[in-house]
C-alpha cells in the first residue's frame, strides 16, 4: 500500500484511539484545523472533540495536563505542534513527567506519548527550526524516538502507548510528505533497537529521523567511490542502543555521527564519547561529526542549507576518517 | 448522616468540632515536631511549615470523599497528615528511610501516595496545577465523579501555569477546586508585591470560574465554603475557586531570617490563631472543657511522638536501588 | 496642528482621512503583492498576511512618535510598512536578499528595524510580550516619555506569557499599550474554544489595566481609542490594553485550507472591509470623489510595484557571513 | 581580605552598580528577602527598589522583561532563583535572548546577564538539584560562565555586562560559603579562557564550577599515590576554551571530564568528543567521565551523594586512564 510519512502517523494514532478507548490526541489545532502538519486530518469527525481535542495555545498547561491525565488513568497522545514551542513547557516535562516515578519511590508512572516536529529545512527562520531532541535525550525518565521511516512512523506510537513511562515521539518536517510502500499489515514495531538501513564494512555513519535520506542518499554516492558505508539509524535518542552502535563500528572501525542538531552538545557528542569510550583500541580513526552550523538557522535558503548537514558534507567526513590509516 | 455544620447551640456539631480541632492540633503537632528535627538535624533539605494555616487544610479536606485528588505543594505536610499518610510515614520521608512515603527519595517538598491519591507534593511553585487540570480530565472523561483539590499559595498566582490551568479547567468545565492558600506572602515578596490585581476573586473572574474569598482562620467558615464550592463542582458546575485568607506564623523555610515583615504583624496575626479561634468557638458553646482541650493536645502529641519512635526505627534503601524507577519495573519475560 | 479626528462636515479631517486611507490601501497592496510572490514562489517559509485587519495597525502606528517601540507578531508586515520600513527592504527580506532588513535572515515573520524601533516580528505566540514590557522599563527608569506598542492575537492571551507580562507591566506602571487583535482565531481555533472568558476587557481587569474594546475594523474609531489609551500611557497612566475586533479575510498562512469556518462568515465579515469602511465615510461626506480613490490606489500600487522592482535587484548574503552576528563583532583591539 | 563566594559576588554587583548607572538587578526576593541565597543582601539599602527589584514568581516575564530592557538601553542583571526554574524562561532565553542579533542581520544586541544557582548536594530533592548549565551550552548566542573561585565570582560579572550579547553566569550552590582570601583590589576577570588551577603531567582532569573543589581534593590524593593530575578549571562553558584544553591533553595524553550533568548528553560528552577529535592520536587511552547517576537526584543524603561525581569516584577514574599503557 502506498502510504505517506503523514498519513502513516495518521494510521497509528488512528489504531490507538480504535484500541484503547484511553487514548485521546490533545493539542494545538488538532481537531477543527486538522492538524498543523495535517497528521490529525480527519480524525476529528471519526472520534469527535472529546477525543480530538482542541486546546488553547498554552503549552505548559495542556503538557501539565496531559501528565495529570495520564496519572488518572488515561493514555493521552499530546502533540506539541513544534519542538520550537515545547520550550514552554519543559518544566512539566523534566520536572514532573520524567520525575514523578522516581521522586514518588515508584508510586506514580506518568504513561504519556508526547509527539511534536522536529527541524528545519523549510524556511522557517530561528526561531521555527530547532531540533532539539538531543537536549530531551539528557533527561533520565524519558524515552526519546526518532523515527524515519514509514514503518517507524506508522509502528512506533502504539508501542510507545504500551509503555507506562513517558515517551516523547519527534517528526521531522520534512519527512512529513515522503511517500513509499508501507506493509498492509503494519503495525507495531519495537522501540529499542537501532537498525542498520545499509550495510558497508568501510565506515559507519549514524543517524537518525531527518537526516537519514541524505545519509543514504551519501552512501550511495560514495560506494560508487568503492568506500562501503553501514548506515545506522538510531531510532531511539535515550535509552541509545549502544550495543548496536559498538557493533557497527567493530565491524567498520571507522564512524561519522550526522545529526541536525548544534555540533557543541548535541548526541552526536556523546555518541562520540561513547565509541571512544568503549571502542577506542578498535578505531582507525577519529570519530566524525557533520552537525548544523552553530548559528539562529538563517530563513534564507542558501545560508539554510550552508547550515544544515548536507550529503556533501557528509561524503566528506566519511571520506575524512576513511582516509586515516589507523 | 446530620449536616455537622447546623447543629443545635453552638456553630457546630460538638463531635465534629473537637474532630476538627484534633485534626489542626495534629498537624499542628507534626509541624513542631519538624522544626525541632531539622533543628537536630535529622530532617534535611528545605522544609516549610503549615503552623498558622492549618484551618485551610482541615477544613478543606474534610470535605473530600476517598477517591477524590489532592494536588498540593511544598508545604504539604498537614494535608498529607489529613489525607490520611500516617504521620510515622510522613516523617519517615523526611529522615531520608525506606520506610517513608516515598522511599525517602522526595523529603519534605515531596510527599506522594498513591492510596490516598495524593499527586505531591511540588517543589516548582504552580507547577502542580497542570497536573490538577489533567486529573480532573481523567475523571470527567471516565465519567467518574470525583473532584481534584489543588493547593497553592499566593505566589502562584502570577505564574503563567496558574493561568493556562485556571483557563482550561473553566474552558472545559473540570471538576477541580482551585485552592488559593493566601498567606500573603511568596519567600519575601509581600502579595501587593507581585500582585497587581490582590483581589482574587476578580482574578478568577478573568476565567469565568465562580471565586470567593474565605477567612482562612476560621476552619467552620472554611469548611462551609469548601463544602459549597466542592458539592458545585461535584455536580458539573466547573472549576471553583476559593481565597483562603491565611498567614503562616513561621519564617518560609528554615533559612528565611524573616527580614520583610514586622514582628508586630505576626503577633497580631497570631492573635486569630485557628487552634484559639475553634477553641474558643467550642468553648464559647459550651462544647469544650478544659479536660477534653486537654485530651485533645494530649491525643495529638502522642500520635506525633509515637510517630516519631517508629520513624527513629527506619532504614536506609539499599544503594543499588537508586536506579530503579527511573522507569517503571517490567516482570520479567 | 488641529486635532485630525474632530473636524468640520465629516468624522476626520479630509486630508488626515485620505491619510489613512492611502495608509491601509499600501499595507492592502503589500499584502496581496506578497500572496502572489508566495505563489510564484520568490517568498518562501511561512506567510501570514494582514488582508482584513489594516485598520488596527493604521490607526494605531498613526498615534505613535518615532521615538517609541513597536513590537509585533509574524503578521507584521503592515507594522512594518507604516513604522517607516520601506516596502522593498520588508520585500528583499522575504525575498531572502540582503537588502532586507534582517540581511534576508529573519524572513516574512521576523522584520526588524532599528530605525524605527521595530522590535519585530516574532513567531512565538505571546513571546514579544515579555520584551515590551522590557522595553518599557528600560523607558521608564531612564526617564524617557516614550511607550511601547505591543501587538498580539487573541491567541496569544491564553498563554502564561501574556498573564506574567500583563501583571508585571501593571505591578510597576510601565507604559505600554497593550494591542490585542482580535481576529476571532488562532489557526483554526475559534476564540470561545480557547478562552473561557471571551470578553478581553474583563480579562484586563484582572490585572487592573484600563480596557476598552474598540471596532477594529473602522480606522477612524482605532485611532481615537489608540490616542486616548496612548496619551494616557504617555502621562504615567500605566499600561493600557485595546482590544482591536477584527477579522482576517485570507486564511492564516499559506498552508491553511480554512476547514474551520464558513465562507458565509468570511463574507459577511468583508461587508465591514476596513478600506471599503473609510471610503464610504468620506465619500458620504464629500471628502473623496471617485478620481481621488482611483489616485490613493494607483499611489499605493505603484509604491509596491516599485519595491517589488527594487527587491528584484537583491542579492545573496556572502556564504562566509552565516556566521557573523551569532556574537557581537568587537572592533579589532 | 577574608571573603566569601557570597560576598565576592555581591561585591561584584555592588561595584557594577555604582559604576554604571545603567546596571540593575532584578528577581525574586533579591530585595526585601535579601536574596534566597543572601547574595544581595543589603543591596535594597543601598540602591533602593528601583534598582534592587523584586519581581513576581513569573520566570518567562521578567527573563523576557531583561531581555527588553537591555534592548532599551539598560544593563539588567536577571537573578532566576536556580536553575531548576529556568526551565520556565527557556522559550525568552533561546528564541530572543540567543536569536535576536543574528536574527536582525546584527541590528539588535542583547546585552544582558542572568545569574542562577546550580548544582545538588543539598538533600533537596528531584525538582532542586539539576545541572542544567551543559544545556544552555548548546545555544549559539549565549555565552555560559562557571565561576569557581573567589576571584572569578567576584571578577565575571562586571567582564559579562561590557559583553554586548547574553551571558549566563552559573553560581553552584556548594560554593556559597566557601571562604578564602581575596586580594583588596580584585576586580574583573577576563571570561574567555580557562585556568590550570594545578599542574601535572599524568593527566588532565578537566572540570568547572561545583565539581572543581572535588577534582583538587581528588588531585592532592592522587599525587600520594605517584599519580601528577593537572587539573583544568574551564570557567567558561561556552565558547569552550578548546586550545586550553587541547594544551593540556597535549601535556598528558590522558584526561578526565568531570561534571555534575548526567553524563549522556553532558557537556563532559562534548568535551571527550573535542578531545577525540582533535587529539586522538595524541591519546594514550580513551577519555574519561566522572557524572552524575542518570537518575533524578533523590532526597536522602546516602542516595544523593551516591548519585553526585565523589572524590573517590574522580580517583578511580584517574586511575583507570592512567593505568592503560598507550
Ligand atoms: C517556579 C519557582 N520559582 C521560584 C521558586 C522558589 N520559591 C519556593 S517557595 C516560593 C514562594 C511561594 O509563595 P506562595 O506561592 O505564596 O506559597 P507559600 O510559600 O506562601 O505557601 C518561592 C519563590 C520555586 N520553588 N518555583
Ligand atoms: C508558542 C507557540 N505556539 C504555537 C505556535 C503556532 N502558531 C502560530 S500562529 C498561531 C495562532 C495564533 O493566533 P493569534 O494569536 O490569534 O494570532 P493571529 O494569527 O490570529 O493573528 C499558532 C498556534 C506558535 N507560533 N507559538
Ligand atoms: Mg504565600
Ligand atoms: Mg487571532
Amino acid at each position: 500500500m502506498k502510504s505517506s510519512y503523514r498519513e502513516a502517523l495518521r494510521a497509528g494514532i488512528r489504531e490507538a484511539m480504535q484500541r484503547d478507548p484511553r487514548v485521546f490526541l490533545m493539542g494545538e489545532d488538532v481537531g477543527a484545523y486538522g492538524g498543523s502538519f495535517a497528521v490529525s486530518l480527519g480524525l476529528l469527525e471519526e472520534f469527535g472533540p472529546e477525543r480530538i481535542r482542541d486546546t488553547p495555545l498554552s503549552e505548559s498547561g495542556f503538557v501539565g495536563a496531559g501528565i495529570g491525565a495520564a496519572l488518572g488513568g488515561m493514555r493521552p497522545i499530546v502533540e506539541i505542534m513544534t519542538v520550537n514551542f515545547s520550550l514552554l513547557a519543559l518544566d512539566q516535562i523534566v520536572n514532573n513527567a520524567a520525575s514523578l516515578l522516581h521522586m514518588s519511590g515508584g508510586q506514580f508512572h506518568v504513561p504519556l506519548v508526547i509527539r511534536m516536529t522536529t527541524g528545519a529545512g523549510r524556511q522557517l527562520g530561528a526561531q521555527h527550526s530547532h531540533s532539539l531532541e538531543g537536549w530531551f535525550a539528557h533527561i533520565p525518565g524519558l524515552r526519546i524516538l526518532v523515527p524515519a521511516t514509514l514503518e517507524d512512523a506508522r509502528g512506533m506510537l502504539w508501542t510507545a502507548l504500551e509503555d507506562p513511562d513517558p515517551v516523547l515521539i519527534f517528526e521531522h518536517g520534512s519527512l512529513y510528505n515522503v511517500t513509499g510502500e508501507l506493509d498492509d499489515d503494519a503495525g507495531p514495531v519495537d522501540i529499542e533497537a537501532a537498525a542498520v538501513r545499509r550495510a558497508g564494512g568501510d565506515v559507519s555513519l549514524i543517524t537518525y529521523g531527518g537526516t537519514l535520506p541524505a545519509v543514504l542518499d551519501a552512501a550511495g554516492q560514495l560506494a560508487a567511490d568503492g568506500i562501503e558505508a553501514e548506515v545506522l539509524d538510531l531510532r531511539t535518542l535515550r535509552p541509545l542502543d549502544e550495543p548496536a552502535i559498538l557493533a557497527s563500528v567493530a565491524r567498520t572501525h571507522r564512524a561519522v555521527v550526522v545529526d541536525e542538531g548544534w555540533r557543541s552538545g548535541s548526541i552526536s557528542a556523546e555518541i562520540s564519547a561513547r565509541i571512544t569510550e568503549h571502542a577506542f583500541f578498535d578505531l582507525d580513526a577519529p570519530v566524525g561529526r557533520v552537525c548544523s552550523a552553530e548559528v539562529p538557522i538563517p530563513y534564507s535558503k542558501h545560508l539554510e542549507l550552508a547550515a544544515l548537514p548536507s550529503v556533501e558534507r557528509i561524503m566528506a567526513a566519511a571520506r575524512e576518517v576513511t582516509a586515516v590509516r589507523g | 448522616m446530620s449536616d455537622p455544620m447546623s447543629p443545635g447551640p453552638g456553630r457546630v456539631d460538638q463531635e465534629h468540632g473537637r474532630h476538627l480541632l484534633l485534626q489542626m492540633l495534629r498537624v499542628r503537632q507534626l509541624e513542631e515536631k519538624c522544626i525541632e528535627l531539622y533543628s537536630a538535624s535529622k530532617i534535611r533539605g528545605f522544609l516549610h511549615v503549615y503552623i498558622g494555616e492549618e484551618a485551610v487544610a482541615a477544613g478543606i479536606l474534610e470535605t473530600l470523599s476517598p477517591d477524590d485528588a489532592v494536588v498540593a505543594t511544598y508545604r504539604e505536610h498537614g494535608h498529607a497528615l489529613l489525607r490520611g499518610v500516617p504521620a510515622a510515614t510522613i516523617l519517615a520521608e523526611m529522615y531520608g528511610y525506606l520506610e517513608g512515603c516515598c522511599r525517602g527519595r522526595g523529603g519534605s517538598m515531596h510527599l506522594f501516595d498513591a492510596a490516598t491519591r495524593l499527586y505531591g507534593g511540588n517543589a516548582i511553585v504552580a507547577g502542580g496545577l497542570p497536573l490538577a487540570v489533567g486529573l480532573a480530565l481523567a475523571d470527567k472523561m471516565s465519567g467518574r465523579s470525583n473532584i481534584t483539590a489543588c493547593f497553592f499559595g499566593d505566589g502562584a498566582v502570577a505564574e503563567g501555569e496558574f493561568h493556562e490551568s485556571l483557563n482550561l479547567a473553566a474552558l472545559w468545565q473540570l471538576p477541580v477546586l482551585f485552592c488559593c492558600e493566601n498567606n500573603l506572602y511568596a519567600m519575601g515578596t509581600a502579595l501587593g508585591r507581585s500582585e497587581s490585581q490582590t483581589d482574587m476573586a476578580l482574578k478568577a473572574a478573568g476565567y469565568e470560574i465562580p471565586a470567593w474569598g474565605v477567612d482562612g482562620m476560621d476552619v467552620l467558615a472554611v469548611e462551609e465554603a469548601a463544602r459549597r464550592a466542592a458539592d458545585s463542582v461535584r455536580a458539573g458546575g466547573g472549576p471553583h475557586f476559593l481565597e483562603l485568607r491565611t498567614y503562616r506564623f513561621r519564617a518560609h523555610s528554615m533559612f528565611d531570617p524573616e527580614r520583610y515583615r514586622d514582628k508586630a504583624e505576626v503577633l497580631k496575626w497570631q492573635e486569630r490563631d485557628p487552634i484559639g479561634l475553634l477553641r474558643s468557638t467550642l468553648e464559647a458553646a459550651g462544647q469544650l472543657g478544659p479536660g477534653e482541650w486537654a485530651q485533645l493536645q494530649t491525643e495529638a502529641e502522642s500520635e506525633i511522638a509515637r510517630a516519631v519512635e517508629i520513624a527513629e526505627t527506619g532504614t536506609l534503601e539499599p544503594l543499588e536501588d537508586l536506579t530503579r524507577f527511573v522507569y517503571s519495573e517490567r516482570s520479567a519475560p
